[in-house]
């Protein structure tokens, strides 16, 4: 477990070095959730309805965005293959990067998520049911993001790229996260959402850096 | 203890279509310093990869034990870290806990004392190189693999490299260079030589 | 003549060269005579007239989508774990045809849903699903091509379609679960009972399809192995075939 | 239930195009391979 110990806190300090990464994820985040009302209008049973789906669409895009900053700096200028040569195994040393990389964009989501339900107008219970299908939602998306990032390390194309590989990976994790608050919101109990969410995390964090360990086998090769 | 050792049995790589070297093998026994030359595109830097583990050769069989320590084309330094971190960070990798004395004494060895605690980012080429002397003097990898050691390294940086490398072979270790350049070392390197 | 022996890229070359054309005309008397009886012979439906017979094409291509992609996740993972070059360029060339099927599904399901359920695109479980795996596709045909280096390439997709297989069986359900909440289950394909000649129109159009898909990727494969192997001594000495 | 049948042309016909587009295809991979032979075999030949 030592390897997820040093990765963990090695690119959570790097992370705090130059907090404005983090920070632009969080401001695309609201922008984009903010462009909505401006397109469909603010009638607020419209917005109330649409209001979990869209914040979950903009909760994936930024996600999505902060993948780049998972292996691409460290592939570029060589610590990468330092930790792919390291005393412990692939698998652990990636679990860490990863969750210290949910910490610094997906924590930040779910915990800005509410104020956003609020602007769309959600009842109490759906916002606290948005936070918690982000909650189990978001480490998923950082753990299949992960994937696709290490795939296109080196790869001309770069964000569009990632982007065809990764969004139609996120589609159940968007199914299930939208549906548990638009469930909420409609009066039905979200705990399948959430159940489904959560057993798809756990199978996630066991088995989805086993398959960025090869590919980041495969981009060192 | 047993003896460190590595074994290259008919190695082959290619890159693209074209075929970069076939049929190499050579053995490495404990204290023993092997110097890969060739012109470039030659495959040096491939042979000390596919050696590493990092790049799968198409033929042939490597046997390492015990671990080892790369230091590639590429500095391995992050720019948002200063020396001391690097090297913490680095030693960590490794499994290694050194104590705060010893990397302030490695520091000051390849003298970056003074810079210690300036981010990597503003260090020049030769100092950023010498963080990875630093972690030779520190790491206890038994075979070394370095690319171009040499490179952007000063008069006293070759120095301290060369005192390094020959206290490492004097403990049975390892060390298989890619260089163009003469080793800063009293006792003559096998030769490697890759056709281009 | 060990396993492998067929797996060495020039006598596959060879073997591909003389199987391609039997495999096209096995696809073409299979869809001529699947026409004829889906077209010809089978009786107008009682509910949808004469329009349910874009199920002659549209079943056998969205079958063939997902048959395809199953075929190129064993190839990616036999490239990954023998580091075979064939089953890698194998997987390279099924690609494309597979990446075809899928649209021809999506857009006969278009013109399929107009007529019977008034709009061309429905967000229909199957439908859907059958977009996202468009998108796998051009995603693991982009990603082999992103690279100048055409063995990682390989890799990257191969391992890439393992993860895509692993998620497909996942997508779909979702997929499904979503539909069944927004808007109730869609016609039932298999409600109404199947004529006979449907059913052997079916059959004879999903084995031409897969005829001519093996056709298409082993004629693929050729040109990818040319490309490949262009240095080497064995493609110098061909004669154009 | 007339008029069914431009719904219809429109699948086989598409379904048609796509195979056509792909033989197309097929046939222009097959060229340009065989250009980077003859290219190959024109460079082998200078050296």
């Amino acid at each position: 477990m030592s390897g997820l110990a040093w990765a963990f806190s090695r690119d959570l300090t790097l992370a705090w070095r130059h907090p404005g990464e983090a920070m632009l994820t969080l401001a695309f985040f609201v922008l984009v959730a903010s462009l909505f009302p401006l397109g469909i209008g603010a009638d607020p049973q419209l917005l109330a309805r649409v209001g979990p789906g869209v914040i979950w669409v903009c909760a994936l895009l930024a996600a999505f965005l902060g993948l780049p900053s998972l292996f691409a700096s460290d592939h570029a200028d060589g610590t990468l293959e330092q930790m792919a040569l390291s005393a412990d195994p692939i698998a652990a040393w990636v679990s860490g990067k990863i969750a210290a990389h949910w910490l610094s964009t997906g924590l930040p989501l779910t915990l800005l998520s509410p104020l956003l339900g609020l602007q769309y107008g959600l009842p109490a219970d759906a916002l606290v049911t948005l936070g918690a299908a982000l909650l189990l939602g978001t480490p998923v998306l950082s753990l299949l993001g992960a994937a696709c990032a290490a795939l296109t390390l080196g790869a001309r194309g770069g964000g569009m790229l990632l982007a065809l590989l990764a969004l139609p990976l996120f589609v159940p994790v968007l199914v299930f996260g939208a549906g548990a608050a638009e469930a909420t919101a409609a009066g039905l109990s979200a705990s399948p959402h959430l159940s489904l969410l959560g057993a798809g995390l756990l199978v996630a964090a066991v088995s989805v850096p086993f398959a960025v360990g090869s590919a980041i086998r495969i981009a060192l090769d | 203890m047993n003896e460190a050792r590595l074994a290259v049995r008919s190695l082959a790589a290619t890159r693209g279509p074209a075929t970069l070297f076939r049929e190499l093998s050579f053995e490495l026994a404990a204290g023993e310093i092997a110097a890969v030359r060739g012109p470039n595109g030659s495959g040096k830097t491939t042979l000390l990869r596919c050696v590493a583990g990092l790049t799968r050769p198409d033929h042939g069989e490597i046997q390492r034990s015990g671990a080892l320590l790369f230091s590639g084309h590429l500095p391995g330094i992050k720019d948002d870290f200063n020396a001391e971190e690097n090297l913490c960070v680095a030693l960590r990798m490794r499994g290694l806990q050194p104590g705060e004395a010893a990397i302030h004494g490695a520091l000051a060895r390849v003298g970056l004392e003074s810079r210690r605690r300036v981010p990597a980012r503003r260090l020049s080429a030769g100092q950023r190189r010498r963080i990875t002397l630093a972690r030779l003097a520190l790491d206890d990898a038994k075979l070394w693999i370095l690319d171009e050691p040499l490179a952007a390294l000063d008069a006293d940086g070759e120095a301290v490299l060369g005192q390094l490398l020959a206290r490492h072979l004097e403990s049975g270790g390892l060390a298989l260079v890619a260089t163009h350049h003469d080793l800063p070392l009293a006792r003559a390197a096998r030769e490697i030589r890759l056709q281009p | 003549m060990n396993f492998f022996y067929f797996s060495s890229p020039s006598t596959f070359f060879r073997l591909a060269g003389r199987l391609a054309p039997a495999f096209f005309i096995l696809a073409a008397v299979l869809a001529a005579a699947g026409l004829y009886v889906g077209l010809v012979q089978a009786p107008t439906d009682a509910v949808q007239g004469e329009v349910y017979r874009v199920i002659f094409i549209h079943v056998p291509a969205a079958w063939m989508s997902m048959f395809i992609y199953f075929v190129m996740a064993c190839y990616g993972a036999m490239a990954l774990t023998f580091n075979s070059r064939l089953s890698a360029m194998m997987a390279r060339a099924l690609a494309p045809t597979g990446a075809m099927f899928t649209f021809v599904a999506l857009w006969t399901g278009a013109f399929w849903g107009r007529p019977t359920w008034g709009t061309y695109w429905v967000w229909d479980a199957r439908i859907t699903s059958e977009l996202v795996l468009l998108f796998l596709y051009l995603g693991f045909i982009a990603l082999s091509n992103a690279f100048e280096e055409p063995r990682r390439g390989d890799r990257a997709a191969s391992l890439l379609s393992i993860i895509g297989i692993v998620n497909l069986p996942i997508i779909y359900f979702s997929v499904q679960w979503w539909n069944t909440l927004h808007q109730g289950s869609s016609i039932k394909l298999t409600g109404s009972s199947m004529h006979v000649t449907m059913l052997t129109a079916m059959l004879l159009m999903t084995f031409a399809a897969w005829m001519y898909a093996i056709a298409a990727s082993l004629v693929r494969v050729r040109s990818v192995i040319l490309e490949r192997e262009r240095r080497a001594r064995w493609v110098r000495d061909l004669g154009r075939t | 239930m007339e008029g069914h049948g431009f719904y219809l042309a429109m699948s086989y016909g598409m379904a048609a195009v796509a195979i056509v587009v792909e033989l197309v295809a097929l046939a222009l991979g097959r060229a340009r391979a065989w250009k980077q032979v003859e290219e190959e075999r024109s460079l082998e030949a200078q050296d």
